[in-house]
């Protein structure tokens, strides 16, 4: 998974650096960003996002706003609830009332991670197992995803491993709401009003949905990793285009911004 | 590295503010009344607004002829002002139309709204008239424990005018010994807000104790030092009681004399600069609050 | 109704201050007193229970707690939200969450007026008239009094004026319920978890409620005033013992408080 | 003039506070945590409690055999540690009974308490798994629109545990930088909070700036200097890395090595201070925050 991959001849960057290009790429200036904690290919992306490109964005961590693009650097936290990186918040004032201004979410994103995801984009953090009172593996719960995923203008599901066990053709349990049986209106039928999930990011590579039914689709391949390793790494019929292209790899300037300014301590490049 | 110029001022002149709003709007008028902003709605002469608000602000809006519709919890005037006496008249003549309610009744719709929910339940008011005089409240038993409760449907203002002490040129708002009681609900709940204060302050103030700001960006700033008056800015000035006793004498008596305070007050100065000049800048210094 | 009456030969006083140290009397130390905007009457009596007998209450007035019985005055305030008189507070937090911590309400005390008040203590203040689109009388609204005597331990109903019209058989509308039907079971088949009104005090004399059915019993008159003229002044049959004191005067100690630490300006004793 | 001195303190000890806690009760545990009196919890050897709580003290709590039934959100450590170790264990065990929400559902039942209300209604968690594996959470049709929501009931706590920066002798509190986002919610829906702070500060301090009070009287307070050790308390101090790796650590292997940090950390020391004294004075300085 860490690889070292040649950028330009003279620089190699990791998959999770890959990843925290990409997704950086497709975050909009004035967007406002929330990360949940523990997720360092988010975390990295949404700085990197804000310094490239997003003087208007905000960043949403632990309970505070922040517009911090005057920053010489955004680093990444040292571990969870590493309350350092918000010490140059404009206002906790979400801490109170986090869930009371959804109604202004359409222009919040929002990252999900899971143990299951199914072809529908709908995601699993309670378990494994049939019986929830007896469950195979135990899951971390839901922490705030399902509202998030409700509410949010639109959402990326973003994950460690990309493995048959993961990509399941069924979650034995939904905490989040993709794209349900994969009716395009399925999620306004469940009266859903956030836009859904946009794309699944993985250490192999990016998938989108179809437009009807929605179902995962690949987009692009990390560099070094072929079709038939994802599909082999998928425990579904994942749609595969004929055409799939090389996820791009990250600019020199990215790579430099990334590395002095966002994640000077190399988290993206430890094997961890 | 990002110039910190690329970052979007969020002030705009009263005229901007103002413009926003068309006839037939719903509008919210926190507490302390951004009176500025009220007295240029009245210049503009908007017409059949619903008005959430209360006390003088609302008073004057329906005095003016701007309002079809109100919802309030409260039009009296504090002290020797049992009821407004514009909206007790235009109400008992039936030219408004009151959507009666009370404080947790109107708190619990602006929280639907900001919740992204049709609803939500409340015990206040149960075995009240509340339900009878107002359709729009539904007695339903809870889907838990079958209890009567009041179901209050979202109330989503068009835009929310509010007064406060301070913010940054990117809408970080701070009230001076917080916000009035419903302004953040009224926020919360509408499309669109807008924050006339008393000063704007450097990002870097707003940076050095974030716990203070009150309202976090997404919302525009009027700049508009004394914009309260004659009401009160907490931290700033206290009510100008001469002039609100002018203006509930004037709209007690109605006709000629209240148009004559609403010429006077609210159209012919032609910005809150013109009106300042015409309230003279003694009177002003002398209702600093402590 | 601004009489003066003689306190121990050396003093006189007004009804207000009469009504005043009534109720601060009947407040208990621990207890925590909200008073709305525009009500002189309980403004005063909870400074004076605060002064007097009650250094563990906490007085709530324009959404700020405070607990000032160190200070050498707690002035009345001038107009109504007169934010001077929070100067002193220790929090102002009931600000953003007044409404979501009523089930600590069981201490706290408020206190209501209303246009109409009926025999069962059920209070109006949306109006008088049959046709609620064309009131013949439009009241100033229901404020949050619903809210506050749904769930408060106790109030109190204070009036500045004791009249047939203002004493009804029947409110035209009903703002704050007191005991409904008369059922002593009234509230609470309601689901209203509130202790409900107290005492009914005016400027002619006080009230209590009988056990069963409830409704309005005198329980004392002011100084002055004579039993026949508070039942020409009721709009229903009061309930009227065989013996009505007279409502105790204040204690001189208490008139000095009242007068040099809370009302300094004489507001119970103007005219208006 | 009434003496200052018969206003009531509510300071109380640490034994105190946890005497007032039984078998079998409703506790919820803030984030930051409120490490010593959850280490005085176990010490104590409470059992059969339902445990409103997240991450590392709800793990602790459960490995300590504290818990029947646990109300969470998330029970994961944070970066590279998924799920926390004993939680998994007691619930694939079956040991411990799990009330599956996630953040909105829970701010709402306890929100509905605070409010006095059966329940509220919630959208975040329609068309998952969540009202299917936890049955208290009843999916039912809005009185006003029909739309499709969930109610939560009223979830109320027996008594919610917070830690926080500085608090006045009288319980008035402080968060320095914001309460963690649950507390306020946790302590409004309880029938009693006690709040253990770094630091007890003059009435004074905390009138000189009224807004900045988080929670206002009606709580009990124990002094406990790095009371949220090995957790974080903002403005203090940041997490001791290394010790909470290595409970998770003891934790993932169970057993005696897990027995073995518990009676270390947990059982061993009879009191806060004798537990600050095994950590050392060295090791506490080195977590300052900045």
């Amino acid at each position: 998974m860490n690889t070292e991959i040649p950028v330009e001849q003279t620089q190699s960057c990791s998959v999770q650096e890959i990843m925290a290009v990409f997704l950086a790429r497709d975050l909009v200036d004035g967007e406002q960003l929330q990360v949940g904690v523990g997720l360092p290919v988010p975390e990295a992306a949404v700085r990197l996002a804000h310094l490239m490109h997003g003087p208007n964005m905000e960043l949403i961590f632990l309970g505070a706003r922040m517009n911090v693009a005057h920053l010489d650097s955004i680093p990444l936290p040292q571990f969870g609830w590493d309350r350092r990186v918000v010490r140059w918040a404009e206002s906790y004032s979400d801490t109170g009332h986090r869930f009371d201004h959804v109604n202004d979410w359409a222009k919040r994103v929002f990252f999900v991670g899971g143990i299951q995801v199914d072809p529908q984009g709908n995601t699993n953090l309670i378990g494994i197992g049939e019986d929830h009172r007896r469950l195979k593996f135990r899951g971390p719960g839901s922490v705030g995803t399902p509202t998030l995923t409700t509410h949010v203008g639109r959402y990326y599901i973003v994950l460690n491993t990309h493995t048959a066990r993961t990509f399941v053709p069924k979650c034995d349990f939904i905490s989040t709401v993709g794209w349900g049986d994969g009716d395009p209106n399925a999620r306004s039928k469940l009266g859903l009003p956030g836009g859904g999930p946009r794309y699944c990011v993985t250490p192999l590579c990016v998938m989108d949905f179809t437009e009807s039914p929605k179902r995962l689709r690949l987009r692009s391949v990390h560099p070094g990793v072929c079709v038939d390793e994802v599909r082999d790494h998928t425990g579904f019929d994942l749609v595969i285009p004929d055409e799939v292209p090389i996820t791009a790899l990250p600019t020199p300037a990215e790579l430099t911004v990334l590395r002095e300014r966002v994640d000077p301590g190399g988290l993206l490049r430890s094997p961890n | 590295m990002a110039s910190l110029s690329l970052r979007r001022e969020r002030i705009i002149s009263e005229h901007d503010a103002v413009g926003c709003i068309a006839d037939g709007m719903t509008i919210a008028i926190g507490e302390p009344h951004p009176m500025a902003l009220v007295r240029h709605i009245i210049r503009r002469g908007l017409r059949n607004l619903t008005v959430i608000g209360s006390g003088l602000a609302l008073d004057i809006l329906i005095a003016a002829g701007c309002v079809r519709k109100v919802i309030s919890y409260y039009a009296g005037g504090g002290y020797w002002v049992p009821v407004a006496p514009a909206f007790r008249r235009a109400a008992e003549a039936g030219l408004i139309e009151v959507w009666e309610c009370e404080e947790g009744i109107l708190t619990s719709g602006l929280e639907a709204a900001g919740k992204g929910l049709p609803f939500l339940p409340w015990r206040g008011g149960v075995g009240t008239s509340l339900p009878q005089v107002n359709p729009d409240l539904k007695v339903f038993s809870d889907p838990i424990n079958g209890e009567t409760l009041i179901a209050v449907p979202a109330i989503i203002p068009d835009v929310t005018l509010l007064h406060a002490a301070e913010s940054d040129a990117y809408g970080n708002v701070r009230h001076c010994g917080g916000p009035g009681w419903i302004d953040l609900f009224l926020h919360r709940a509408a499309r669109r807000t807008i924050v006339q204060v008393e000063k704007v302050i450097s990002n870097e103030e707003i940076r050095s104790n974030p716990w203070a700001t009150t309202i976090n960006s997404g919302v525009d700033i009027c700049r508009m030092p004394y914009g309260a008056h004659p009401f009160y800015s907490r931290g700033y000035y206290v009510q100008d009681k001469p002039l609100v006793a002018e203006y509930f004498s004037a709209a007690n008596v109605g006709g000629a004399e209240l148009g004559h305070f609403l010429d006077t007050y609210c159209r012919e100065p032609q910005s809150h600069a013109e009106y300042l000049t015409a309230i003279g800048i003694k009177r002003l210094l002398d209702l600093h609050e402590y």
